[in-house]
């Protein structure tokens, strides 16, 4: 139990996907202008990453491993990905079509968030059990989604600063973002003894 | 080889045959965005954004091609709103605020000739051919479409004084030009 | 009179307040602490005080002047000095010159220029300094020396510890130390005992008084505790921050010192150690960056007391107040945004009350 | 009696020694009295006097028109100079319809309605000579209290509070008024009880006026029905909702009536007037005023008449020692400055304060530093700090999304603000633009349907037009074809191909 709950942490805190890792960049600035948008982002990647990192893991042990075509395994991650993402997509259309209006062109995008594929190909890199793998998955999501809304509400608040013309926008959320790795390093090593 | 191309095809049957059922399940129907746009904007189609009326405009905005702050008579109001409806950034410190006015005869110079009848959106003049014309001041836009149009170039905007009852605080100073 | 209309609104009565004099009495409620600090360790930390805030003086007018802002009105008002000196608090007293004014210049134009000046900035200007040094320095960051009061037999003098401080001369000789929350996690990693690595190392009393190794704010426990009452009193911050941060850290270290002594301090240690008392009193109670609600002022207390004990206790650091404020300051717009007060005659969902009695 | 808590408030320097002993002085008359039109809430009243008319004291001048207004009385006798526009003691300093009038100098009674007994009168007896006195509500919201007093028959009311807080700093009107005239104020309140059918009246007065708590408790020995309530000092103690609060424990819920909830608030100076105007018939034509500050040479309580120049005060009080930062109408929190001292006394005005720069403390603004001082202080749980930085950046929709509308525009938050933000100037100055955003939307939606209905009529105009041309074309070619028919018909035997051509020639060239 104690090890499943440190590969949550673990991935969520320590190796948070886009404060440590750098992966997932592109919604993370792109999508982080509101709270409540970056909610519905946050989600839609946690329902994707989850899917495509279990997704991916069966791919792997069961069609690419035992036909010895692992030089395919990008290929066939992406079209997953592709596939989870298209249909996430349709839901969301369904459900919520506000959110879609405001995910807009980074909901596809989230076909290429390396944060995705990045998860799935780390999960074969560490060897990872199928339950390992979902929660390494989950994790990641959940450290995204965590970090996309604490970003979001930064963001959200720096819209009212007086910041300086030349750093208005974009360059401010660099700023933020790096500082906010820098905060995150306070739980490297973090370790239940 | 073959078990490459004869896997990764059948993945994509696979996956292309259940995209296919979820699209039909989770149908949505077209964008109705082009005419919520266009019950938003004034309607008066007076020109001024540069589109041949309110209905143009609302396209050109639905499809992105138009700025939210192009319509002077809707003003910042208007803008935010389109800002929302259309879920863009939109900096509305910047935009210029059109002083209310309205469209003012000067009696002297009138002839009479009806012209500004015909190019006032709202019907806001009154008169009759070969009588001098007035304004009805509550329902002119200010959209200034009867100025070029008049022969003796007797109409000017002015703008429309404060009251006590509609005289409001105005915004404090800027605190960063108090350098 | 001509026909002009007001254009300063009310109220035309003001409370004596201002900015510059929250900052002052910060400052005021400092005094004892640093002074005592700086007779302790010497004039390598004296030296070091000075550096840092005359170069976060001048590097706050120099952003000052790149952004055409009031130069005089915003220098004085103090929020720059306070940050220096937060800052040089938390460094190790004997530190080189450079990383005074590295820390400065990070402070200032990282931590608060850069996004706008005061009150802009969503981190403690201070602790983002100090992180950055940290992760960067880990070395300097980290060589504490044990106190050797002004005049006493050990204490370098003036000269030599000016020369000491810009690198000149090695004619100073650096007893290090490490400071007592380091101590306990370097032996506590190599699996010995709490009690074992305590002996000797752990004096409540010295500590309480300040008489141990660390940067100036983690000793000298009771001068800072009397600057941040001082500060309560003069209701320059509220009690919620504090309170909530320090009865999280010692209910957490008691409920674990409970489960495992051998492996777990107990709450006495945690909160006379380290920067706790400067970190609930100066640091995590900065206005720019804590939440504005008092019941959002108990979350982040809570959220900052719960970071500190975890990041002590398992995690690399064996400090972790800075980046606890740090991730708080992070978590502040969301506090702000999710808990507000209940508007008059609105539930605190925001719809009107039901009316009750009457037609 | 129990109290209850209220949230937030804040405690200026309240500075009412400077009249608190001072008792009411009677200002002698001007020679100039100059009476707007509208002097309350609602609609403006309309004139009923003409230019060189002859008016006695008391005379109704301008008659309430519409369903909320107030008709205004001669304050004396004398000539109406005219009505014209003149400098309005408001903030705009704008110029408003305004009767002048000459005082003779004899202050000769008009007509006056015969004295009455509240007690032997119906509800609706004393509403209408409470309106046709034209008493507002006298601590600074001008509503016709008329109006308030019918709610009696709308609603099932319970209790009736007396303001008796006087929360503004400097202002001392309400106290000395409540001192010198208790029985009067008394039985004012105890008659609007009677207009409202309440059984239960509770006069609520600021610890800070322990003589006013005093006489008033005094006076009102021997009434059941009446109970004098010593409440905390705390400004905004005397706003609407918080006073009803504060001695029922009830909160009235936003966007609704006091009298929703079973409560009705009246001044203790508008009490005082219905009393006046109940029991001897006069209309409401003076009012206390304190008029105070670091720059009056001799702070002073003034009975004026309404219309007198706020400089003739100023003057009666020695005048200014030093220039005045500031001149005000109403308290230093939520008083306007006033443009022109030449602007007469009306209805509302409680105060005339010329502060000093010491005394309003003004200072350069700051930025925001957050540190929530203005949380605290809101009396309506409100986050001044973030309502502001909205409107600063012109997002005036997310600040009512926030909360901008429950604000009551109190000041405390601006007061504490150790930035010196001008936080009710950014709120007032959002409501005053929204206000006018909504007017221009409703011109809008009006010049929408009539852009609607003209394309209507130019696309009917076009059709009429092409019916027209149809029709006309069609006569002629009936006409043509007839003629053609006439002519084939005569000269069928000479040339029958020249009917084709003629039939071709006649058709009408195609208009567009």
């Amino acid at each position: 139990m104690q090890e499943y709950l440190l590969i949550i942490l673990g991935t969520a805190l320590v190796n948070n996907v886009v404060l440590v890792k750098f992966l997932g960049l592109c919604p993370f600035m792109g999508v982080s202008n509101k709270v409540d948008t970056a909610i519905g982002m946050g989600l839609a990647t946690t329902f994707v990453l989850t899917l495509s990192a279990a997704s991916s893991w069966l791919l792997e042990r069961f069609l690419l491993e035992p036909f010895g075509i692992e030089f395919l395994r990008i290929l066939t991650f992406i079209l997953v990905i592709a596939a989870v993402v298209q249909f996430t997509e349709m839901a969301v259309k369904k459900i919520s079509p506000v959110l879609y209006q405001v995910l807009g062109i980074f909901l596809p995008l989230i076909t290429t968030n390396c944060a995705v594929l990045g998860v799935a190909l780390l999960n074969i890199q560490e060897k990872n059990t199928f339950v390992e793998s979902l929660l390494y998955g989950v994790g990641s999501a959940l450290g995204f989604t965590l970090v996309m809304i604490i970003f979001a509400g930064l963001r959200e608040r720096l819209s009212f600063a007086d910041v300086p013309e030349s750093f208005a926008g974009a360059p401010i959320g660099f700023v933020v973002a790096g500082l906010l790795s820098l905060a995150f390093m306070g739980f490297s090593g973090l370790s239940v003894q | 080889m073959l078990t490459a191309i004869g896997s990764l095809t059948l993945l994509g049957l696979v996956l292309g045959g259940l995209l296919g059922i979820a699209s039909k399940y989770l149908k949505v129907e077209g964008n109705p965005l082009v005419i919520e746009v266009e019950e938003m904007l004034p309607g008066s189609q007076c020109g001024q954004c540069g589109f041949p009326g309110c209905g143009p405009a609302a396209e050109a905005l639905a499809d992105g091609k138009a700025d939210v702050t192009l319509c002077p008579p809707g003003g910042r109001a208007l803008a935010a709103d389109l800002a929302k409806k259309l879920s863009v950034e939109v900096d509305l410190t910047s935009m210029e605020e059109k002083e209310p006015a309205v469209a003012f005869v000067n009696e002297d110079l009138c002839i009479g000739c009806t012209r500004c009848f015909a190019q006032c959106p709202t019907d806001a003049f009154i008169g009759a051919p070969k009588q001098i014309h007035t304004v009805i001041g509550e329902i002119c836009t200010s959209c200034e479409k009867c100025i070029d149009i008049c022969p003796t170039e007797c109409i000017t905007m002015q703008p429309l004084e404060a009251t006590v009852q509609t005289w409001h605080w105005p915004k404090p100073k800027e605190r960063r030009l108090a350098a | 009179m001509p026909n002009r209309s007001a254009t300063e609104g009310g109220p035309y009565a003001h409370k004596k307040t201002s900015v510059q004099r929250t900052m002052v009495l910060v400052m005021v409620a400092l005094v004892p602490a640093t002074a005592y600090d700086l007779y302790l360790f010497g004039w390598p930390a004296i030296n070091l005080f000075v550096i840092t805030i005359a170069s976060a003086l001048m590097i706050e007018a120099l952003c000052l002047v790149i952004a055409r802002k009031p130069i005089v009105m915003f220098l004085t008002d103090g929020s720059a000095i306070l940050t220096a000196w937060l800052l040089a608090m938390s460094l190790p007293p004997w530190a080189p010159w450079w990383i005074g004014v590295l820390g400065a210049g990070i402070a200032i134009v990282i931590g608060k220029q850069i996004f706008g000046g005061i009150g802009q900035n969503v981190f403690n200007p201070a602790m983002v300094a100090r992180v950055a040094l940290l992760i960067s320095f880990p070395l300097e960051m980290t060589t504490f020396v044990a106190p050797s009061p002004l005049g006493t037999a050990g204490a370098p003098g003036f000269m030599d510890s000016l020369a000491f401080t810009f690198g000149l001369a090695n004619s100073v000789d650096v007893v290090s130390s490490a400071s007592v929350l380091g101590h306990v996690k370097t032996e506590l990693s190599r699996g010995i005992p709490l009690q074992q690595a305590l002996e000797g190392n752990y004096d409540l009393f010295a500590m309480t008084l300040g008489d141990a190794s660390g940067s100036m704010g983690e000793t000298s426990f009771s001068l800072i505790l009397v600057g941040g009452l001082f500060l309560i009193i003069k209701r320059v911050i509220s009690w919620h921050i504090p309170v909530a941060m320090l009865g999280t850290i010692a209910i957490m270290a008691t409920l674990f010192n409970l489960i495992n002594p051998a492996q777990y301090p107990d709450a006495l240690f945690h909160l006379v150690s380290g920067a706790t008392v400067l970190g609930a009193f100066f640091i995590a109670t900065d206005l720019v960056t804590s939440p504005v609600t008092k019941r959002g002022q108990l979350l982040f207390g809570v959220g900052c007391g719960l970071l500190v004990y975890i990041i002590r206790t398992w995690t690399a650091y064996p400090e972790g107040m800075a980046f606890a404020v740090l991730l708080m300051n992070a978590m502040t717009p969301l506090i702000d945004r999710y808990i507000k007060p209940r508007v008059y005659g609105r539930t605190i969902k925001g719809d009107p009350l039901a009316p009750k009695g009457g037609s | 009696m129990k109290l209850f808590k209220i949230r937030g408030g804040v405690h200026p320097e309240y500075q009412k020694r400077l009249t608190r002993k001072n008792e009411i002085e009677v200002l002698p008359m001007p020679p100039m009295l100059h009476m707007p039109l509208q002097q309350h809430i609602g609609a403006r009243a309309e004139p009923e006097v003409n230019a060189g008319d002859k008016v006695k004291k008391g005379q109704v001048i301008a008659l309430a028109k519409g369903m909320i207004s107030a008709p205004v009385h001669a304050s004396t006798s004398g000539t109406i100079l005219g009505i014209h526009e003149f400098p309005a003691p408001h903030a705009s300093g704008l110029p408003w319809q305004t009767i002048t009038m000459k005082s003779d100098g004899k202050d000769e009674w008009g007509e006056m309605p015969p004295p009455m007994n509240p007690f032997e009168s119906t509800p609706e007896e004393i509403s209408d000579r409470v309106a046709i006195s034209g008493v507002v509500g006298m601590g600074g919201a001008t509503f016709p209290s008329a109006i308030k007093l019918y709610l009696g028959k709308s609603h099932q009311l319970k209790t009736l509070v007396i303001n008796g807080s006087e929360c503004e700093p400097y202002l001392t009107c309400d106290d000395r008024l409540m001192q010198e005239k208790a029985d009067g104020v008394l039985d004012g309140a105890r008659t609007i009880a009677r207009a409202l059918r309440v059984e239960n009246v509770i006069i609520a007065i600021e610890s800070n006026k322990p003589d006013a708590l005093s006489v008033m408790k005094e006076a009102t020995k021997g009434y059941s029905d009446v109970k004098v309530v010593g409440i905390p000092t705390r400004y905004p103690m005397g706003a609407e909702k918080h006073l009803i609060q504060v001695v029922t424990g009830v909160e009235t819920p936003s966007g609704k009536l006091t009298a929703d909830i079973g409560m009705v608030v009246h001044n203790v100076a508008t009490a005082y007037a219905v009393h006046v105007a109940v029991r001897y018939g006069y209309p409401l034509m003076t009012r206390v005023v304190t008029v105070s500050g670091g720059a009056i040479k001799e702070p002073k309580n003034l009975l004026v008449p309404i219309g007198t120049p706020v400089g003739s005060l100023i003057d009666y009080c020695g005048g200014l020692t030093q220039e005045a930062h500031r001149i005000l109408i109403g308290g230093p929190m939520m008083g306007q400055p006033l443009i022109s001292t030449r602007s007469p006394v009306v209805k509302g005005t409680n105060g005339v304060l010329a502060l000093t720069k010491e005394e309003t403390r003004k200072q350069d603004e700051m930025p925001c530093i957050r540190c929530g001082s203005c949380v605290t202080a809101c009396p309506c749980g409100l986050v001044p700090l973030e309502m502001a930085a909205r409107i600063r950046k012109e997002e005036l929709d997310a600040a009512v999304d926030i909360g901008l509308m429950d604000c009551v525009s109190c000041g405390a938050c601006a007061y504490v603000c150790p930035s010196y933000i001008p936080l009710t100037q950014y709120f007032n100055y959002a409501k005053g633009r929204l206000k006018a955003i909504q007017g221009e939307q409703r011109k809008q939606e009006i010049t929408k349907q009539l852009a609607e209905q003209r394309e209507v009529r130019l696309v009917e105009q076009m059709r009429a037009k092409k019916e027209m041309l149809a029709k006309r074309k069609a006569e002629k070619a009936a006409k043509a074809a007839a003629q053609a028919e006439a002519k084939a018909a005569e000269e069928a035997t000479a040339a029958p191909q020249e009917a084709t051509s003629t039939e071709m020639t006649s058709s009408p060239p195609e208009v567009n």
